[in-house]
């Protein structure tokens, strides 16, 4: 990704092209157990939208002075303490949420995708650059989630962010493990489908890990 | 000369040219068969709305492999019988009280042969290639969905046309629930119970209570050479052995085997749905575990878990098996000892 | 039931008596021969004649190529007419001679030697090579070169093979009524050249009178044995054969010479015999003509190079105009795509299949892994995985399911309920991938 | 690695370190508190709302239903102990029901509040729902059962998780409801002994 | 009484709060790494040993100094710290020590460091509280139910590669598919040992 990308552009790739969920299936692992409700879903989507655009930001701002020789280890020690930082903001904050999903949010740190656009971007790119990288990318994980999730409360429970529109549970697996594993199945299929019937691709997605 | 060859037009293909009479279709239509008797105790217990869930999922699974076909452009098959099949099974696994439109109800098998033929089997590449038994996939959803229709048996009763919905518990039920001592006050004795149980004259799923009809079908498909010993064999082996080591409440080596191999759906599962070809090991020695494996979940959940049944769960876990079964234990090849394999 | 046998296999039903009761009669002596130079495993022949050249029945008209090989020798008396690439049963083109009946049957100079049973075993080699004899059995591999087997591989048993388990054919079956002497003398030199002391013939128990003649002609010979075999295909393919008569493993990929042993056909056995006594080399077989598509089922003794189509006319013809025609037997045998091809020295039988007995390859569904194919196969394959990966074009991974030990028997897509062409696709599989 | 370098890395973690300790100390002071009065809030709402006419609750001690840890409470109105609410577990059918109970000085259970289960949705997990709860209201020690069938004097169980009721009623509620009584017995036995 | 609770985390923690089919933790190792059989059991392998080592090592950090220091707030920094020192650590003497191993391994180990389950048995062992034993036991289980997931996701993988699934459906999409029907079958476990 060269610089003179537009931020358009670089919002877009992290948005659609190279969703880190649907096209690159990467930190899979939020994605399917917080999606359960649309709340914790926009939630978990919001705290590592915080996490991937902080983490750029510092970065690239660094970038100059940190050594590469310990560029990595560097690099999970900003991450590890951004996360921190929304650990314990939700903690504080967002108790209810952070009762259900506290480990997930602490789990962040080891999400490929945030470490892999520091790496790949904000380490190469100045600060503002970066800045709208981490929002692209942060954006897409965040739509990601709310789609998931809002099929599978609206499914599952009947209900949207809380608010229940019927009084029975329409589908309840949808709610749970199996449920969820549809949910990106079958929605990655149909991106798949989309891509292969009107953008004649190949439909592959998922580059390992 | 010239002439003969003129008038003649030579077919030509690869050896053998000789087949056997067996086909696909065939097999499909005679394990049916052989599930008649079953079907047939079925109906006679629960009466029409039996028969009424039994058509519906049978319906809706040949509909629903026709129209994936459609939608996929491919030529459908559905006379090839296995969603006929798979369709029987699904409505034989259903409870009877499943018929009732208020509480609408009737979606719930047709949603269980949905998720048999298009999810578990087509979306895995059709016959043949499905790595779970779809009818028992078709059951598992919905049990999770609806828990509550699925667990609400109806009274074995012998008048046919009876819409009345008495219901009850299922033997294994009150047996989890609570204890030998229930079950036999509601059926005076063993004797009383162990007749209860091979005639079908108990709470269950449709296709499920009459162990003598279900073993009647098993010993056809045996006797056809469809289905080998293997499986059912080492399953109900297992079932009996484990029932009575770990079965009683008084200590080891107390428990009833009898019971736990007449009740519930072992008999349908063990004759019929773990020996579905495609989904279990295809080396006899594969399935001899498979068999073992069925046995030892299925006691395992009836003892210990949270279901009062677990024959459905076991086949489907040992599904996940069959694969790593296929890929550990390969064929004997003639002539090939271990140490000369290169 | 004490019946010696093998694990796995098939019990196709056996359509025997359709000929086995029509004794071996001489074909009608063709007008024209068409005598491929390659009728065996191994190098072909060069040829030794040219057209226009006169030859006598019995002469060499080519020679050997090679190691493996074997001569090749006219099979009437009459004018060459021309040399050249000729279609044979398999659809190939080969150089063949293509010789015109002079219908005087006038055989060369036969060395004769009434006492065939003293002369030295490598005389007796010599006299079975010159005659040209091959494996009448199926494969037609160069008999010499079978009785010569390398020093580190000692010969301790000779099996002669009249199992004939595939469907129809009846050659051997009559072979063994008429000729049982002869096939015993051949049995005896084989163990002459071999210097044996033991030797077998296999039958399967559904030729019950074969197995009394065959005793009736060994009694008295010391170191021979009869053995009756259940029925069931491929009895008589040599591993299987070898495990049932000895109860020894050919191993895999190897050659029955591997566990000590020889296998001869019992079509082979006699020609040996004809050829140590009389000096007759190799110009004419019993061929089964048979089927529910041909009038008249007949066993014939045809000359080498005859052309299927007078065969098939001399046994009335075909019943329908649509049918199949296959040289060989049902399971491994050819299909015919003209009747204008020879027979030659590995021709067990024309085979005519009519109309309503043609299985259609084309239409054939998914594997629902029911595991007959896994049963049957006698080499203890599973075709299942093998007709799977090469249909998907994993070749390479086919040599894991032993694709090389497959020698094609048929016998899984004969039980196939899906009727998957596992065969074709293991041949597929075969010529894609190096051993 | 020259001299440099190794400086820099030095330098480079000394930074870091320092700097990512100061933003996450800083942090931790501002959020830490919230936390703390924020939990300390909702457990005293949540006590208070166990029994409304109290104007303070006051630790009595600690037991341990199924090995976990869980408190009790007396609840007062003007320095006069009206009730005592019991934080328990119970063995449910797929998880530990963490719930409170609160009762009046007579023993009588006037409300349950289920705080956490993890039981199987749409059979289990209606143990939650209202209507199971409310039935609690008023029952003594011994009406405290579960009955398959309609019933007004005991507790009617939700039906198709029989096992959830009974562990909510009878391992939950009535093992605390029981437990109170004894410490409190055995507390009055000790002081008149005493 | 004390072995007895132990072997009901193990299966607890393997079987019915399996990592992968309830918890939902390591999927972008368990997709990326379940394709061959081959890699599954060399990851398999690797996570165990390593899922045990780093319980034990970040269970001793946390208590025997995080909590005597009151700081429990890094643990995030300082367990991603410990266990990737850990990694890195493993990964240098593996390569000196048996070249043979770590070229069959060595590439799991890498994946490993920047995955979130390696954190996860940390985290959720200072959350339960643990003793040593116990949090060895859980990482054992643990990891027992991932290499089980794996060498079974490896094997239905492979077979899949033959079947005919429809084009959107094949690779990914199937793989979860697959895995919703396998938590489906696992939640017969469910019940079974109350937590
Ligand atoms: C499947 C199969 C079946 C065979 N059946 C016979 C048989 O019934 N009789 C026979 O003589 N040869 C049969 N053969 C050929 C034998 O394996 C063997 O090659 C032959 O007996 C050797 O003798 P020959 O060299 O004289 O032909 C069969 C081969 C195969 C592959
Ligand atoms: C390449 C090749 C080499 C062979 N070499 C020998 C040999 O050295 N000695 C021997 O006894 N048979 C040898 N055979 C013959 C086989 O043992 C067998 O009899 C022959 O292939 C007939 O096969 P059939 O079973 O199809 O008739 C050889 C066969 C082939 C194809
Ligand atoms: C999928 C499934 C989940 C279940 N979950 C619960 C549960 O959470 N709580 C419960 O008490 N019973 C549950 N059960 C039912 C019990 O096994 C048992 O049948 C039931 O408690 C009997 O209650 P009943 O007599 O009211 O039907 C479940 C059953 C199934 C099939
Ligand atoms: C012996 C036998 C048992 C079968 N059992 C089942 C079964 O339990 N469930 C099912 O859906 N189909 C069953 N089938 C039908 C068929 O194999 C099944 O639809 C395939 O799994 C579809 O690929 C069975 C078929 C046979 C021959
Ligand atoms: S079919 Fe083959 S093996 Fe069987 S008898 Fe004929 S030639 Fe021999
Ligand atoms: S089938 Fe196999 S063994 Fe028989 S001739 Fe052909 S290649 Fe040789
Ligand atoms: S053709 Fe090959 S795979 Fe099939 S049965 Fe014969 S030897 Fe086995
Ligand atoms: S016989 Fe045919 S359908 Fe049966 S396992 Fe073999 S290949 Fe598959
Ligand atoms: S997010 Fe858990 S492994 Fe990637």
């Amino acid at each position: 990704m060269s610089n003179q990308a537009s931020l358009g552009t670089l919002i877009r790739n992290g948005v659609l092209m190279e969703n880190p969920i649907f096209r690159l299936a990467l930190s899979l692992c939020p994605t399917i157990a917080v999606t359960n409700k649309l709340k914790n879903g926009f939630m978990m989507g919001i705290a590592v939208l915080f996490v991937q655009v902080m983490v750029n930001l510092t970065i690239s701002a660094l970038r100059k002075f940190i050594h590469p020789r310990i560029r990595l280890p560097i690099f999970m020690l900003i991450i590890s303490g951004w996360v921190t930082v929304v650990d314990m903001l939700m903690a504080a904050y967002a108790r209810a949420v952070y009762k259900e999903m506290g480990l997930y949010i602490e789990l962040i740190v080891a999400f490929a995708s945030i470490l892999a656009r520091a790496e790949l971007f904000a380490s190469k790119n100045d600060v503002m650059p970066s800045f709208m990288d981490g929002i692209g990318q942060g954006v897409g994980f965040l739509v990601a989630l709310c789609i998931i999730s809002f099929f599978r409360e609206l499914l599952g429970l009947g209900s949207l962010w809380g608010h229940a529109f019927v009084a029975t549970k329409p589908l309840l697996i949808m709610i749970l493990p199996t449920g969820g594993f549809f949910a990106v199945g079958i929605l990655m299929a149909f991106f798949n489908w989309i891509d292969i019937r009107f953008f004649g691709g190949s439909g592959a997605s998922g580059a390992a890990h | 000369m010239e002439a003969t060859k003129k008038e003649h037009y030579l077919v030509v293909s690869v050896s053998p040219h000789v087949k056997s009479e067996e086909t696909t279709s065939r097999i499909m239509w005679t394990v049916s068969l052989a599930l008649l008797p079953a079907i047939l105790s079925g109906l006679y217990f629960f009466g029409l709305k039996a028969l009424f869930v039994t058509v519906l999922c049978i319906l809706s699974c040949l509909v629903f492999e026709h129209l994936y076909m459609k939608v996929v452009d491919k030529t459908s098959v559905v006379s090839d019988g296995s969603a006929f099949l798979t369709g029987l099974l699904v409505g034989m696994n259903m409870p009877a009280s499943l018929w009732s439109f208020s509480p609408f109800e009737v979606h719930i098998p047709i949603i269980a042969s949905l998720v048999a033929i298009v999810i578990t089997k087509q979306l895995f590449g059709g016959l043949g290639f499905n790595i779970f038994n779809p009818a028992l996939m078709g059951r598992a959803f919905i049990l999770i969905c609806w828990p509550r229709p699925m667990t609400i048996w109806l009274h074995p009763t012998s008048s046919f046309l009876a819409l009345d919905a008495k219901t009850t518990a299922t033997p294994l039920g009150i047996l989890k629930e609570s204890g030998m001592t229930e079950l036999m006050k509601v059926f005076g004795d063993k004797a009383g119970l162990y007749q209860h149980l091979l005639t079908g004259n108990v709470a269950g799923s449709i296709g499920e209570t009459s162990a003598i009809a279900l073993l009647i079908g098993g010993l056809f498909l045996l006797y056809k050479r469809y289905i080998t010993w293997h499986i059912p064999v080492s399953f109900l082996g297992t079932v009996a052995i484990l029932a009575w080591i770990f079965g009683g409440k008084e200590g080891l080596f107390t428990g009833d085997p009898i019971i736990h191999l007449l009740s519930g759906g072992l008999m349908l599962g063990a004759w019929f749905m773990a020996t579905d070809y495609v989904t279990s090991p295809s080396m006899k020695k594969g399935q001899i575990i498979f068999g073992i494996g069925c046995g030892g979940l299925t006691m395992l959940i009836r003892l210990k878990g949270g279901f009062p049944e677990g024959v459905m769960f076991a086949i489907l876990l040992m599904n996940c098996f069959a694969p790593l079964l296929d890929r550990g234990v390969k064929s004997k090849v003639f002539g090939l000892r271990k140490e000369a394999a290169k | 039931m004490g019946t010696a046998t093998f694990k796995g296999g098939i019990h196709p039903p056996d359509k025997k008596e359709l000929s086995a009761h029509s004794p071996i009669t001489g074909a009608k002596p063709p007008k024209i021969v068409v005598i491929p130079l390659s009728q065996h495993a191994g190098a072909p022949c060069k040829p030794l004649v040219s057209i226009g050249q006169e030859v006598k029945k019995g002469e060499m008209i080519g020679e050997p190529g090679g190691f493996v090989s074997a001569p090749v020798h006219s099979s009437v008396s009459g004018k060459v007419i021309a040399i050249g690439e000729f279609q044979n049963a398999m659809g190939r083109m080969v150089n063949s001679v293509v010789i015109e009946n002079d219908m005087k049957d006038e055989w060369t100079a036969l060395k004769d030697s009434p006492d065939y049973m003293n002369l030295s075993a490598d005389e007796l080699k010599e006299k079975i090579k010159a005659a040209g004899i091959v494996g009448l059995g199926g494969a037609a591999f160069p008999t010499a070169v079978k009785l010569s087997p390398p020093k580190e591989k000692p010969i301790d048993a000779v099996v002669i093979n009249g199992a004939e388990c595939e469907p129809y054919l009846t050659a051997d079956y009559r072979l063994m009524l008429e000729k049982p002497k002869e096939i015993v003398e051949g049995l005896k030199i084989l163990m002459k050249v071999l210097n044996l002391e033991k030797g077998y013939i296999g039958i399967e128990n559904n030729k019950p009178d074969a197995v009394a003649k065959m005793k009736e002609a060994t009694a008295g010979e010391a170191g021979i044995e009869v053995l009756s075999l259940e029925v069931k295909y491929p009895q008589g393919a040599e591993k299987m054969l070898i495990k049932a008569v000895l109860g020894r493993e050919v191993p895999s990929r190897g050659l029955p010479m591997d566990v000590g042993v020889v296998v001869q056909n019992v079509g082979t056995a006699l020609s040996i015999y004809e050829a140590a006594r009389f000096g007759k080399p190799l110009i004419e077989r019993v061929v089964t003509v048979t089927g529910e598509g041909i009038r008249e089922p007949k066993n014939l003794m045809v000359r080498v190079g005859t052309k299927i189509s007078e065969l098939v006319e001399e046994c009335g013809g075909l019943k329908d105009e649509v049918a199949k025609v296959i040289a060989g037997g049902p399971m491994m045998g050819f299909a015919l795509s003209s009747l204008d091809v020879p027979v030659t020295k590995g021709t067990s039988g024309i085979l005519v299949l009519p109309e309503e007995g043609i299985v259609h390859a084309e239409d054939f569904s998914p594997c629902i892994r029911c595991g007959r194919c896994i049963d049957v196969c006698p080499m203890g394959l599973m075709p299942s995985m093998l007709s799977l990966l090469a249909e998907k074009g994993h070749y390479e991974d086919c040599k894991e399911y032993n694709l090389f030990d497959c020698f094609e028997c048929g016998s899984c897509t004969f039980v196939c309920p899906s009727k998957r062409p596992i065969v074709q696709l293991v041949r597929v599989a075969k010529s894609m991938v190096k051993p | 690695m020259t001299p440099k370098d190794i400086v820099k890395i030095t330098l480079n973690l000394v930074v870091i370190y320092v700097i990512g300790g100061l933003i996450l100390a800083g942090v931790y002071a501002k959020t830490e508190p919230v936390k703390v009065r924020k939990a300390y809030e909702e457990k005293q709402a949540a006590l208070k709302d166990m029994m409304p006419e109290a104007n303070s609750v006051e630790k009595l001690g600690v037991w341990e239903p199924h090995d976990k840890e869980a408190e009790y409470y007396a609840a007062k109105k003007d320095g006069k102990t009206i009730g005592y609410i019991i934080e328990t577990y119970a063995k449910g059918y797929s998880s530990y029901i963490n719930m409170l109970v609160a009762v009046n000085d007579a023993f009588t259970v006037e409300k349950l509040n289920i705080l956490d289960q993890k039981e199987t949705p749409g059979l289990g997990d209606e143990v939650q729902q209202p209507y199971f709860q409310k039935q609690f209201k008023g029952k003594t020690l011994a009406h405290l059962v579960v009955r398959k069938l309609p019933t007004k004097v005991d507790i009617e169980a939700v039906s198709g998780a029989t096992i959830s009721s009974r562990a909510v009623t009878e391992d939950g509620v009535k093992k605390a409801v029981e437990m109170i009584k004894d410490k409190l017995s055995s507390e009055v036995k000790n002081e008149q002994s005493g | 009484m004390e072995f007895g609770k132990l072997f009901e985390l193990v299966i607890a923690a393997s079987l019915i709060n399996n990592f992968v089919f309830t918890r939902f933790l390591g999927l972008c190792i368990f997709f990326g790494v379940s394709k061959k059989m081959e890699t599954a059991v060399g990851m398999s392998i690797t996570f165990t040993s390593v899922m045990m080592i780093s319980a034990a090592l970040s269970w001793l950090i946390y208590f025997l100094i995080m909590i005597p220091l009151h700081i429990e707030f890094l643990k995030i920094v300082l367990f991603i710290g410990v266990v990737a020192a850990f990694v890195q650590t493993s990964d240098t003497i593996m390569r000196k020590v048996s070249p043979g191993l770590y070229y069959k391994l060595g590439v799991y180990l890498a994946l490993i460091s920047t995955n979130c389950i390696i954190l996860a048995v940390p985290l959720i062992n200072a959350e339960q509280g643990y003793n040593l034993i116990e949090a060895l036991a859980f990482g054992l289980g643990s990891g027992l139910g991932f290499a089980l997931a794996l060498i079974i996701m490896a094997s239905i993988r492979e077979k899949l590669e033959l079947a005919e699934v429809p084009r959107p459906f094949k690779g990914l999409p199937i793989a979860f598919v697959t895995t919703g029907l396998i938590a489906l079958a696992f939640t017969g476990f469910s019940g079974l040992i109350t937590l």
